[in-house]
Formats: C-alpha cells, structure tokens, sequence
C-alpha cells in the first residue's frame, strides 16, 4: 500500500507498484501517463481519487493507479460509480470504459448517468475494436470493417461516443487523442473542473488488432489539417497557417469548410465556437475526415445541478426528521396491559 | 369456528349484555375468518384495514390477507375486478389467514361468484342486493341472479339493499346518488364491526381526519357507518342472525401494532443500520411486482439515513448498491425473480471482491413473467446456486411479515461481519400479509458494530480476520489504504491479479469456508412445535410457517406424533440441522414449489425427506398440510 | 385460431378473442383501434404480421391483435424482433414498448437495433410513467414528477424518446397522439411503408397514474395552438388560423416562433421542413410547449439499406459454396486403412 | 514413456534402419509428450500445429493443448508472455496431453523458467542458446543462466545456437538478421520431427501455400526446417540423444482428421441442423473468452445455412436467438459464466413459451471475471438451477474435442423434438484442445426431422405431443395458426392468459414431466471402463474424461476394482443412472469444482458420493485421480 501523501505529489507517485500489461505501443500507456501527469497538476490527494472502470484492455487502467481502484464488470462501471456518489459524494471518481464496454453492453448505463448528471468523469478510451477479446467490430467500428465476427465486413452503422453523449443530455463533452499529451492533459482537467458528468472520448490506437484506424487524422503530417481544436468563443480556424474555417451554410443546418482569404472569405465568416450550444456541438461531433476536420476539444459544456447533490439534498432536509422509534412506536399502535 | 368448530353458549345476561343495549345474543368464537369482497374501486382494502384495526384494538391476535386483481383497473363489475381483503382473527393464537371464510361480504355479483367457494357450509353472506342489477349480473355471467335460484342455500344468506341503506343515511349532505352509494363499504363495516361486537371510535376519527377539508364526504362515510353499525344493534337483524362474541387473546403485554411483511422488513433494515453503527443505506431497486412497495417505503425514511435510487434496470440497481458498500455504506437492492435473474453477474463481483451487501428477493410464481401478484418458493435454487462458478452466499428467509423485521437485521449483521452478500427470500404473501406485531424497544437491539480498516501499518485488502475469515473493509477515503480490487481471481493477501493455480485453489477454498463458517454464528435450529425427534418432521421455510404450524397443532391435538421445524438460515443451514433431522424417522418437506428445499436437505445429510409439493401460486391451506401428515403417519 | 383470410379483412377482424383488460378511459384503446384500422387499409395478412412487445399496460397489445404475437420481458422486444427478421426477413414485425420498456431497462437495445437499422416497425406508448407498476417515474418523467419512488420529486433529467431515436441513428421518426386517430393512423402507415427501422413516439394518456401530463398540448381546446404538424416539404405553420410559424434566428442554431403578418413577417420567412436533415429533426424534437409548439408528424426521414437485408446478402451471395461434407471431408485428413 | 516408462531394445539393423540413412539407433516409445515453449512471438503454436499434422499422418494416437498468455500480447522475454503447445503421441490410445513432459523445447531462457517443472526427470531439453542472452536472462529472473549453474543436471540438456544455426541455414535468401532469425520454430521443428521419425512434407507443402507471395519467407522456412532435420540427421547430435520410434497406434480404418473442440461443436451443430430437415441456424452471441473462437468458426459457415450475428450484449444475444427459434429457425447462443448470468432471464422466457434453443456454456475459472483463460467445470449449478422458479431445462456436456460433435448434435435433437432449452456446457480446456477424429459419413448420420405445425383445424399452441409432451412449433407466416404467447402463465391448452391456480400448477408439473420424460429419449448410461458394480465407481462428466478414463486403467492395471462412468446427460440424467452407481459400494466424484454433480448425485440418489475436487483452473493430472484412487480403495 501506498503511505498518506505529505508533499505535493508527482505524476509518478499516481502510479501504483503493478507492472503495465498492455501491449508494446498501446496507445493506453500515453493515456495512464496524461491521466498521471493531470492528478499531479491537479494536487488531488490519492486517498480521496476513485478509479472504477468495467472489462476490457483500456478497463485495466484502474490497477496502474496509486490511488483507490475497482475493476468492476462489464458495462457496469457508471452504475457502481453511482453507488460511490451516492455513498460519498466528497469523493473525485473517475470512470474508466472502452467503445465496447461502455457503448456496447453498457451504453444504456452511460445515457442514464449522463441524463442524470452524476458527478462523475467518464472517460472513454475509443479504439473502435474490441481489444480484451481479440479484435471483434465495436459500435464505433465503421461499415466494412473486417473482424472475426464480421469475415466479409460489418454492416451495421458505427454511433459516434460524444453524439451519444450529446444526445442523452450530458453537459460536459469532450475529445481528445491518446497522442497529443498537452491537448489530452488540458481536456482531463477541464473534465474534472466540471461539476456533473464529464464525458471524455480518446481516440486511442490499438496497435495490435486495429492499427492506424485514426491515421487518417492522427498522423503528425496530416493533424492540422485534419482536425479542428474548439474552443469557446473563438473562431473554428484550423491548418497548418490557421487559414482553414468552418462556416454555416445560411438557411441550412449545415457546415462547410473555407479558406480564409480566398472569394472574399474573412476571419469574420467563420463560425465561433459557442460550447453551450448542443445542437452545434452535434454538428462538430459528426464532422468527418477527409470532407471535414476531426473537431477535438470541449464540444459542449452547459454545467447544471448534479444528481448526487439534489439527491443528497433531499436526505440531508429532512435529516432532522423522525427516528426509527417515531416510526415504530408512532402511528397505530395499541398496548396489551400486563 | 373457522378452526374448533361453533360453541354456543347459554344466552346468559352477562353475554346479553357485553352485546350491547340491544338485549340480543351473542355466540363465542374462539375464531372468525372474514373477507371483504367488492369491485376494485368499492374500497375493499380500506374496510379491511379499519376492521383490523378496530379487532386489534379489541385484543385479539389476527392475520390479514389482501387480495387485488391482476389488472390494474379492470372493469367495474367483472369477476378479475374483485378486490377483497380477509382477516382471521380470534381468541387463540393465529397463525394464517385462514382456511375458510365463516362470513363473506358481497358487494356485487362478481364478488360473490369468485368467493363463495371459499364459505364453509353454513357460513354467513351478506349481500348488497341493490348491485345486483341484471348489467351486474351479466358482468358476472349469471344466467339467473343467485339470489333467486337454490345456490345459496348450504349458507346464511343476509340480503340487504345496502346501496339503498346507505344512500337514506347519508341524505343530509345532499352528495350525488353515486357519490352517496360509494360510502356503502363503510355501511357494511359498521354492520360488521356490530356482529363482531367491535368498536367502531378509532374508524370515525380516522375517516375525520382522511376526508378533512373534503366537504361532506367524511361526515357522509362516518354517518353510513354508524348506520351499518345502529342496524345490527337495533331489531332489523333478522333473528337467526346472532352476533358473535371472540374473547381477547392472551399475547403478551406490551407495545403492539400490525405490521405487514413490508413494513416490517423495511424497519428490520433501518433497524439493522443503526445497530450497525454504519451513516448511510443506500437501497438501490427497480419497480417490479411484488418488490416495489419495499422500494416505496423505503423511499419515505430518507430521514433515517437511507438513500433510494431508481436505477434503470435491475442489473444498474445491484451495482449501485455495491458501489455503496465498497464506499462504506450498506448497499441494498431488491427485486423479484426476473430482475434477481439479471442481477446475478453483479452478485458474482460481490462475492469476488468481498463486500457487504443485502439482496431481498420478493418471489413471486413463475418461470419467467409468470403470475407476478402470486406468491410462490421457488426462488431458492436461484438464490443458492445461481450464480457461474462456486459462488457461496448466505441465505436467509423470514417466515411471517413480523419475523421478516428481525430477519432483515440479520441480513445487515451477516452480511457486514462476513463482508459478503446475502440473499433474503421474502415473497408475494408475506410482502402484503399483515398480523400484530409486538414492538421491541429498539434500544435493547443487540449491537453489531462494523470496524472499518484505518490503520496503514501491514494492511493487505484480503488479509482475513482468523475468525470470521472476513477480509478488512478499507474505505475511499481513508490515507494510506489505497488499493484495487476487482473480478480477477486476487492474491490471497495483497489482492493483487493472480493466475497462479494454488492461490484460486485457496481463494476458491476461503469463499467457502468463509460462508461454511457464518453456521458457528447463527442459533442452533429448534423446533417450533413438538418433541426434537419422533416419528415425523414437517420442515418448512419462509411463509409458509403459519399453515405448518397449525397443520402440525391440530395434527398433534388428534394424538399424532409429529414436530414442525422451521429454517430460517439456508445457506449455510444450522451446524446442528442434520443431527436434528437425523432424529425423525420420517421428514416432509411442504413448500410453494416443485421441491426445492428437499433437494438440499437430501443432498445435505442423505435423508430420505419427501416433498409436499403444491405450484399454485397460492399459500398452503392448513387442511392440505394436515392430510399429507396424517398420510405420512 | 382464427382462419385463414380469404376476403380484405376489416379493422375488427384484427381483433384477438380476448378481453381487453387496460384501465377504463386508458389512452392504449385507441392506439389498439387506430393499429387494427391501419393494417386493414393496408391490407396486410394477419399470418404475415408479428407483434412483438416487452412488458408494460402497453405491451400487452400483442394478446388483443389476431395476428401473430410474442408477449416478450421488460425491454428486449427489439432484441427478440430482431431474432424474427434473421430467420424470417419477409415478416411484417412491429414491436411494442413503453418509455420504460423502451427506455429505461431496454434502451440499448432500442438505440443498437435503430443504429443497425433493423426493418422493425417500433411503436412507443410514452405515457411518461411505469403503469403497470402503479405509477413510478420512468426516463421521460419530468423534473419535480412526484410518484411512490419519488415522494419529493423526481431529480432526474427526462430524455426524449424521438432525440434518443435520432441521436441512435434511427431513420425514420414520427410522433403522433392517443386521440389524434387520423393523424396516428397516417404516421403508422408511413412507418410501416419505410423499409429500416421506423420509430414512432405516441404520447399516451395514462389516467389512473399520470392523468393529463399532455393536455398543455393535447387538449382539443389548445392544440392547434400547441402543436405543429410538420410535413416534408411544407412551411412550420401551425396556429388555428396557421398564423404562427417557426423562423430560423440566422446565425444561430434555434429556432423562434412568428406571427406571420406581423411586423412584417411573411410566409415566406417560416422555416419548410426538411424531413432529410437530422440537425432541424433534432431542434424540432426539443421543442417543448408552452415556449414553443410539440412538433408531431414525420421528423426525420431517410432510408438506407436495412440491417437484414445486408446479412442476409452475406448468406446468400455465399449458399453455392461448400457444403457440410466439403468442410469434414476437406482440408488437411488422413486415412487409416484398414 | 510418460505412461509406460522406457524399453530401450536391442539397436538391431531393423530399428536402425528406421532410423533413416544416418545408420543412428532409435529407441522404441509406447507415447510421448513434448512442449514447444517460446515467446508470443515466436510461433510455438504454428510449429506445435505442424508437429501435430506429421503426427497424425505417421498414424499416432494424439491429444494436443496450447496454452496462451492471458495478456494480449505481453512484452517479449517475460514469463507471462510465454506461449506454449504441449502433444502428447503415441501407439497406445492417448487421451490426455499428459501429465510429464518428456521433451521440452525452450527457445528463450522465460520458456525454460516456465515450463521446466514439468519436465520429468531424465526428460530431454532442447534449448536456444543464442537466445540465453543477458537481456532474455534478467526478464525471466534469472541471476545465473540456467545452463552455467547445475539446475539442469537432473535432465539432458540439447544446448544448441539454434538462432545461429537458422541463419546460417537461410543466409542464401538475404533476409535481415530479424527475419532471418524468425523462422527458428521451423529448425526446431524439423529436429524434433527428425527426433520422432517423423515426415515433413505436409509441412514444407503447407509453407510453400501459406507464405506464396511473400519474397523468400516461404524457401526460407522450409530451408530452416530442413537444416533443422538434416542436423539430427547428420552424426551432428550428441551420441547420448538418440532418436525415438513411436509405432502406429491401431486407430479403426478410417478417415481422420484433428479437431478441437471449437471446431467439432460447429461441424456438430451445423450436421444438426441439416439432421433436423431446418433450413437456418442462428447463432447470436456476443464476444467473450474463451466462448468467441465458436462465434468466429460459426461466421465463416453462412453457406451451410448459418447466420451469426454479434448482438450489444448476452441478453440481446440470447433474445435474438428465442426470436428466431420463434419464427422458424434453430436459435443458438454462446457465452461463458458471466454472460450466461446475463441470459438466465430470457432462457426463463423460453422456458415458459416452450421454444427450442441451444444455449452453449463454455465454462472458464470464476468467480465474476475470475481467470477467463483457465479452465473449470463449475457452472453445472447455474445451468441446472440457476433459475428464478421451477424451470428445468436440458443439460448435456461433451467429454472430449471430438465427443462435441456428437454432443451438438443431441443438443439440437432434444432442443427441437422437446420444445425446449438445451444447454451444451463445453469449457476453456475442450474449446481449445485438439485430437485425431474418425470422421464420419455424414450421410448416415441418423435423421430427426422437424414438423411445424401447418393444420389449422384443432390446433392449440399448447396442446402437446402426448409421447414428448412438446407443444407444436407454430412459425409465424402459416395461415390459420396465428396465435399469441408470453412469458405469463398460460392456460394448458389455448395458451391465453391464465392465473387459475390449478392451471398454474397443472402447468409447472408438465414443465417438469416434459425434460424428465426426455431420459426415456437418451441412450442408458454404460461404463467406460471396468465392470459395472464392484467397489469403486469413478464418475465424472465433462473435460476430465481423458484423465478420469487413464486414471481408472492404471489403477486397473494394478489389479484395483474400479471403475469409470462418464456422464454426458446431466438433466434428466440416464434413467439406469441410479440403479448402476448403486451397484457400487464407493462413488467418487472428481470434478474442477467444489462439488456439483457430486450434489446432484447426492440428492437424485441418497448414495454416500464423495467429491474429489480441484479448483486451480487447469485439467486435473492423471496422477491426482490415480491417488485418490488409491486411497479410495
Ligand atoms: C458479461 C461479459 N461479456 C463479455 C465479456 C468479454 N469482454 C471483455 S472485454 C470486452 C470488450 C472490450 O472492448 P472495449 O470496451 O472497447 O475495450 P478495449 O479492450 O478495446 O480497450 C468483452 C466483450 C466479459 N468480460 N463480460
Ligand atoms: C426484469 C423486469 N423488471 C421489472 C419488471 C416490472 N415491470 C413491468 S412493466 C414495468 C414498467 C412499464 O413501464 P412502461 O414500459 O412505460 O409501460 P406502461 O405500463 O407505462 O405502458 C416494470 C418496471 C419486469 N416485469 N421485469
Ligand atoms: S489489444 Fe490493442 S488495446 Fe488491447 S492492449 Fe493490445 S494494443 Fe492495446
Ligand atoms: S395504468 Fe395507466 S397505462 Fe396502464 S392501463 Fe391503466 S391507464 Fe392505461
Ligand atoms: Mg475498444
Ligand atoms: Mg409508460
């Protein structure tokens, strides 16, 4: 066991004394590190930081962490981290799932925390396989993709993690990319500044069953091109020289991607960011390469009460209530003398 | 009667007398069995309760059913409309419902039709014949009004046009025809808290308060009361209809009330947090039949350091409640067969990582959807062995709706001194059956205070206490206890994932031994009525204990050498429970299902015990049990 | 049994022998009578048509239709109907569900068999209660909704059946009421001629446990002020007089309520409806009275190849190859002689 | 030599010239086990497959286990990322893949580590020096290279640059010194089939295909396998290592082939299906270990009729699979503990509507997520009980890779002949063991044809076949038939809606006869091995028959009175089941848990079994049963 911490901490005293067991170039190992790196940023103390998470490659991630850790079921994670809200509410739980653990089996448990609005930070590492079990399509697997259940390709319609997330009211989404450590690191602890659930997709490589799936935007080369980093309030710029934008089409519900300079386009056309829009962060979250950028960053962030506290709030009013023996010996009793 | 038959006695003056001004008659019962019967939207329930009241008031001991329909607002005037409530209540001590009805109230032709199979010859009806209109009667499918053809003629027939009685009593407050005949389920109470020689000052208060602000209608149900009541006081009864008198039962003094399973169960909970010493209950559920009201209630005692959570499903339910105790409070979640069947992967991580938790099971007749309103036993196997892998919990079950408060208690203590889950098998009947309760001074509870880990220095998540062989609870939180737990097989001390062979070989020991061990913690099993060993054991669990135990009492009143045992701890089952079987040349096992129990206790200690099996979502009549112990004997 | 249909069948030949057993005055009534109508003027054969339902007041409807019908468990119908089509993609399947069938204990299975798209016919009674259990909250309860689980209000954000329906990827969604008979029947036929899953919300009166939680829209008195009927390819006017209308606020992504010929607004400012994009079918789900209108009527329409189809493609494109005898016979064998 | 020990003979020209053109003596073995042990990397899998494919054409008896880190894929050189394959051969009928290794191929110093505790003493060690580098050392721990101390005196070391040795041999195709080094399995190979006088065409054949296209790769394997072989060929090998000969083992005639048990439960349900005159299988699952290799085996069969389809999670998986048996199809699903949890609701639901379904339980070490790589045989209680109700299903289980095809084909017969669940418990040890199969000819394979109903006339959804008391398989789309069912109790015959008591009962009871009635179905339970009665009966069922069934001939071969029964239907059991273990006078119970069929036994039959039990997550030795024998006796 890991003694009281006394000093600050650093990211290498978040990381607990098992050996790291994915494999060799796993894009999870630079997640542990960023989520490392923000708890040390953070000065959050290990005995009060929760890691529960639920079955799957990225779901080992709680054994690595000097803090208190449970690895849970599959799909479940979001359910048993409720029930340590519920307990302790003073506690800082993170939620650690993968694309099939939390979208497949789970993703009812996820759209009802979010709808809830939980105090929790659920962060989902999105490899778009499954990992554990040896590279089976996921929900986030797109049209085609060949796998041993899917010999001639899938044919189901991939959902996107932030839409969903979107789409059952969570108040706090954002993504990020295992690679980029800085960008990562900041989007962690946005996550964990907000109050309620935080959701965090990662697209993050499975070198072994899924290599290079997010290339197509991850790669140093292409990475300013392809994506766009939001960010409320400023312009949705993107490209090397920051002369690419987003723009809407009038009239429609849709947008288009300009260059700056070119027909008489100006900074002024592009679209700002507005984090607390919902229906322009579903816009940005079904933005895809190559005809769009990748939008990474906080996509929408709307805080509200949470369900922890509200709940909470009820109990606590009327703690001054009645004891158990008001109960029992009020209401409709009789006596048999003696 | 229902149980030692008619006994009149001279109509002494003393007898007149306690019979009210009336100067009439009163026969001596030693025990009554009444059922309220009337459409679902007539307030059968609620005349149920007042009488019980009014009868537990009166001194004597009792035992309620409610029976609702299975839709939830069938017609009015169909058969699967009726609604109906009874109580038995008496003299000497009672145990059950009751077999048979001595007195059955009919406020419509369905509600006769579906219940006057359950009069015993010679018992009493009373009918409102202003319902039985011919439309009522078609509802009903009688081609001719039983009251007119022979049907009825093996019983006491009371047809009064109470709809009418009611309506002339309650003029005065100038309500509407319909609103004025709706109190008429207060007439009849009045009628038969006279018969029964009841008072009736409790009721009127009560229906002051319920219908306060509500203009009219609480004076109207209060005078229709009366009016029931004046009717059997004064001459109008007809004569061959006596009133009775049932003479106190001697219960032991003090504080009493009646309680049904639910209440009881939710309290026993409560009750076992405090002495627990634990802040917090969090009592993670899904509505389901008949699991839900212990979620309601439960609901309502926020002040009492419980926090309810309506999770999504069953499965979301369990694990919220194991976040809870794995965050230091106690984790409870309930449901019935179905939803227990989906939560049974989750109880699997409970018993994986050791932590507390208590799981009630309401069970409910099956298999799958089944007849969710009916009671039934057959969810032991599931609580037992239903779970992948060698997968040991403890189980325990209450065997009447009071018991199910100290029973409820148990599941807190075991659960968090042997930091495991256990299952409490409650069921449709004992959920809604209700009986006096005496109840205890909370303060004398014996105490179980949990320990929570705290202390750094050589801790090891599943280092075991020696004893108890639980491992420490180390709370979020707590500095210097941080460590990981999870559904990997652990190293038998650090807790670590571990795949090495020996190590599951021993964990997998220790689960067992662990929960083997709870038997040296439990009482030793007793009898409940008889010598501890003879020619025949009738031994039961769960609710079926009333029906035994008067099945065993009246067998043993005939001479019948025959002893009623009846096991509250399944799993484990108590260290002496084979022994004491043992000493019984024969063993029956009666339960509300295909044979489960039996299955266990022959595995157990290879006894020849046999089954008396019945499937009909329904309790056991006292009779049935009766004849298969005179059989075996 | 019934027999085998010679002559077009009326509504009441779709009638079940059994007794129908909803509350008095219950709003399921008159969805059972618009569904018998609509497979009449479909002419549908009853051997050829399954009902398939999970567990709620309205999951009961299989047993009242004469067709054939599967009483399944509490949310899984879309799984089970699922299973149908596999093994009989010439089956007209519909599914019956509730908002807690559907949404709380089954609302993965609803999202993962619209993302498939799956050619189901889904129909979701929101009566936004648990009826059959007496009245607890269910996922589409309001905020403060008092009920036996929530004795101090419901602290739960509610969700919305046709949002979660679109943010699944679902691509055919309508809404229409109890009591509307023939716009329901209209929705229903439309469901049923779209190849894909087709999810239809119906708001339903529950009268015993949540009695009138619609009338601020479905009142005869206020609906036309209340509600928007939205039409492909027709303007957003509603209003007794079709007055009002729904307006873009350009720029941003809401939409706002007009009065056209005030302040010079014209007909030709209201929004037309784009049944093909998903972003206005969205806005249009979130609209709530008494700010803005219900928005009833086909939202989101768009087809695309249907989940069995594709599998089904898969099989038969194979079924000339190899046989059982190929498989044990081929590949790498020896023979010992004798 | 693992069974029988050595006999060395006479180095007569004959066995000499066996030997090959190197005039080297061979001594003569009975059956062998060896071990290829590498790194994930290293194809020991690929070099076991091959051994085992020359074995079998050389006419050997052979039962083969890999055995797979449980990381996916662990970092190169640590002793968790070892991977091996284990054969054990012979002329004699071998059915296990043997206790004691007999010769061990390690090429990285963590596969010695590993793998060296199961060598026997005297047992031969090939290693690869080249890779005893002080990186590979310090991975595995260790100080000192195994090969300077004398740790490995007790055995004979064949220390041997095999990296060298390889790239000397393919040093013609310019490969870099990485790739080249890559096909060392194929040199060790090809000196072990020298070693065991095996062929090598298949091999070089099978790498001519496989790596077509790949510049090199192919020449380059085939060029290291024939240095490999040539090396032992050549007086190049130590005198003190001399080469064996394993004589054929007398199989019947016939044609063979090697499968696992992944492979023969997917040929077996697929035969099935074609027996039962179906047209569709649906198989619906949802990945987990080790269920996932059949799910994969099944997707790449769409041509025989069979749709896979990879559900968002068990529940859906096994709802789908109902759905499909409801409209016409044969529905199966997979799983493994934790998932099965998850389906025990809706198999309640196919219980109660009666439909066919084949559930497939690969068991694997629990509880909760336990050791998903490991092996048990703990979810017996869970396919047998673990139900919410009185809810009896089916359940059969294979005893060896190639029984699973036969077991498959039963579970389709009784699924479809008896309207119900069948459950197949298959487990992480058959799934991936293989050995030789006397294919069949399919076409004589028995017929049990299906019959939906079609006839309106009289037809009731739950009128039942009075021999099989199933009901009619009614499939949507027949005119006349439409019906509807449910998961609430049913009336006895028109299937509507029933909550009458009797009904219920009379319901539950056939529930019952129907899956006991099927024993009257199954073949009569025999004996493996031995007489049967007398003192000692071994009875198992499952996986461990291999070492049950060797464990009895030993003992036997001692001259002690026992014998094996192995039970492949476990609800109902054979009807003769207890007649035949009464004729014993002991019953012992191994099993890879903590006692089920030994409780089942128990309670079916009052008979005094006794468990002998091992929970470690791997296959019981032949040795351990061989004492407990011994002890029993
Ligand atoms: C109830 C249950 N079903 C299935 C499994 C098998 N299983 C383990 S992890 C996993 C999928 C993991 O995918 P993902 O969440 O994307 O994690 P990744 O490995 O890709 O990081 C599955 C199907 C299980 N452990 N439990
Ligand atoms: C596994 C399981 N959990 C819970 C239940 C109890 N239950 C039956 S219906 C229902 C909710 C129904 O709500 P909804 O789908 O909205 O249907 P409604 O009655 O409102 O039409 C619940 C919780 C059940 N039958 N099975
Ligand atoms: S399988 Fe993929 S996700 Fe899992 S550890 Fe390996 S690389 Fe990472
Ligand atoms: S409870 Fe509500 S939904 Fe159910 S039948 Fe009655 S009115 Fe309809
Ligand atoms: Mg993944
Ligand atoms: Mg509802």
């Amino acid at each position: 066991m890991e003694d009281s911490q006394t000093t600050a901490l650093k990211a290498k005293d978040f990381a607990s004394d098992q050996e790291v067991r994915w494999c060799p170039g796993c894009g999870d190992y630079a997640i542990l590190k960023a989520i490392q790196k923000t708890l040390a940023d953070l000065e959050v103390r290990r005995e009060n930081t929760v890691f529960v998470s639920g079955i799957g490659c990225s779901s080992r991630f709680p054994y690595y962490m000097a803090t208190y850790g449970f690895h849970t079921i599959h799909g479940r994670a979001p359910a048993i981290a409720t029930g340590v809200k519920l307990a302790s509410p003073e506690l800082d739980v993170w939620v650690i799932t993968g694309d099939g653990d939390g979208l497949s089996i789970g993703g009812n448990h996820l759209m009802h925390t979010l709808r809830r609005n939980v105090d929790l930070n659920i962060i989902l590492f999105n490899n778009e396989t499954y990992g554990l079990t040896k590279g089976q399509v996921s929900p986030t697997s797109r049209k085609g993709t060949l796998s041993p259940t899917t010999p001639r390709g899938s044919v189901s319609n991939p959902i996107s993690p932030a839409a969903v997330a979107l789409g059952s009211g969570g108040r706090f989404v954002a993504r990020s990319i295992d690679i980029t450590q800085a960008h990562l690191t900041e989007m962690l602890k946005q996550a964990h500044r907000h109050r309620g659930t935080s959701f965090v997709e990662i697209f993050q490589n499975c070198i072994v069953f899924n290599d290079a799936v997010f290339s197509e935007f991850t790669d140093r080369a292409v990475a300013p091109e392809a994506q766009v980093q939001v960010e409320h309030g400023k312009p949705l710029l993107f490209g090397a020289d920051r002369k690419k934008g987003l723009r809407i089409i009038h009239g429609a519900w849709e947008l288009e991607v300009v260059e700056v300079g070119l027909s008489g386009v100006t900074e002024d056309d592009v679209l700002v960011h507005d984090e607390t829009n919902r229906t322009l962060a579903m816009l940005l979250a079904s933005l895809e390469p190559p005809e769009y950028p990748m939008a990474v960053g906080v996509l929408y962030r709307d805080p509200a009460p949470t369900f922890d506290s509200q709940v909470l709030a009820q109990v606590e009013s009327e703690s001054e209530g009645r004891g158990l023996e008001d109960l029992l010996y009020g209401g409709r009793t009789w006596t048999v003398a003696g | 009667m229902s149980e030692q038959g008619p006994s009149t006695v001279s109509r002494s003056g003393a007898a007149g007398l306690r019979g009210g001004n009336s100067g009439r008659s009163r026969e001596v019962r030693d025990s009554v069995v009444v059922r309220f019967a009337g459409d679902s939207g007539d307030g059968m329930q609620l005349a149920g309760t007042q009488f019980t009241m009014e009868t537990a008031l009166a001194g004597s001991d009792l035992a309620t059913f409610p029976d609702y329909p299975a839709e939830i607002r069938a017609p009015a005037g169909t058969t699967y409309g009726v609604s109906s409530f009874q109580i038995h209540f008496g003299s000497v001590d009672v145990k059950t419902a009751g077999d048979e009805l001595d007195v059955l109230v009919a406020l419509n032709p369905a509600a006769l039709k579906v219940n006057v199979s359950h009069l015993r010859i010679g018992g009493t009806i009373l009918v409102d014949t202003g319902a039985f209109t011919a439309r009522n009667l078609a509802k009903a499918d009688y081609e001719v009004s039983p009251l007119e053809d022979n049907s009825l003629a093996p019983y006491q027939v009371i047809p009064l046009d109470i709809s009418q009685l009611t309506r002339n009593a309650v003029a005065e407050f100038g309500l509407s025809a319909k609103d004025a005949t709706r109190s008429r389920n207060m007439w009849a109470l009045g009628l038969m808290l006279w018969m029964f020689d009841r008072d009736k000052l409790a009721t009127v208060e009560w229906l002051g308060g319920k219908f306060a602000g509500k203009e009219g209608v609480g004076e109207a149900n209060i005078a229709s009361l009366n009016a029931g009541h004046a009717f059997g006081e004064t001459v109008e009864m007809p004569a061959s209809i006596p009133g009775y008198t049932v003479s106190k039962a001697s219960l032991e003094p003090g504080l009493y009330r009646t309680v049904s399973g639910t209440e009881s169960l939710a309290w026993g909970l409560v009750s076992g947090l405090r002495s627990s010493g634990l802040k917090k209950l969090v009592f993670a559920s899904y509505p389901i039949t008949p699991a839900s009201p212990l979620l309601h209630t439960m609901a309502r005692m926020k002040e009492l350091g419980v926090v309810t959570f309506q999770a999504e499903d069953e499965i979301a339910a369990a694990c919220a409640a194991i976040g809870a105790s794995y965050a230091g409070s106690l984790g409870v979640t309930s449901s019935s067969g179905p939803g227990i069947a989906l939560k049974t992967e989750a109880i699997g991580l409970a018993v994986a990582t050791e932590l507390p938790l208590v799981v009630v099971s309401s069970q409910r007749a099956g298999p799958s959807t089944g007849m969710p309103t009916k009671t039934e036993q057959a969810d032991l196997f599931q609580a037992v062995y239903g779970r992948n892998s060698d997968t040991p919990v403890a189980v325990i079950a209450p065997a009447t709706p009071a018991d199910c408060f100290h029973i409820a208690r148990e599941a807190v203590r075991l659960a968090t001194r042997y930091m495991t889950p256990v299952f409490l098998l409650s069921d449709a009947y004992l959920a809604n059956a209700a009986e006096p309760w005496h109840v205890p001074d909370v303060d004398s509870l014996e105490e179980f205070p949990v320990s929570f880990r705290t202390e750094p220095d050589g801790f090891q998540p599943f280092l075991r206490d020696p004893e108890t062989l639980a491992r420490p609870w180390a709370v979020p939180g707590t500095p210097g206890l941080e460590h990981r737990i999870g559904g990997i097989e652990r190293d038998v001390h650090t807790g670590h994932i571990s795949y090495d062979p020996e190590n599951h070989a021993e964990m997998t020991r220790l689960r067992l031994d662990k929960i083997e061990g709870i038997a040296r913690d439990l009482p030793l099993q007793g009898v409940e009525l008889g010598e501890d060993g003879g020619s025949l054991a009738v031994v039961g669990w769960g609710s079926t204990y009333g029906s035994l135990y008067k099945a065993v009492e009246r067998a043993r009143t005939k001479g019948l050498d025959v002893s009623h045992i009846h096991i509250r701890y399944l799993s484990p089952f108590p260290r002496n429970l084979g022994e004491l079987l043992g000493r019984f040349e024969r063993v029956l096992v009666p339960e509300l299902n295909a044979g489960q129990l039996v299955t266990m206790l022959r595995s157990s200690y290879l006894i020849p015990a046999e089954g008396l099996n019945r499937v009909a979502g329904q309790p056991f009549r006292i009779i049935d049990v009766e004849l298969a112990i005179a059989n075996a004997l």
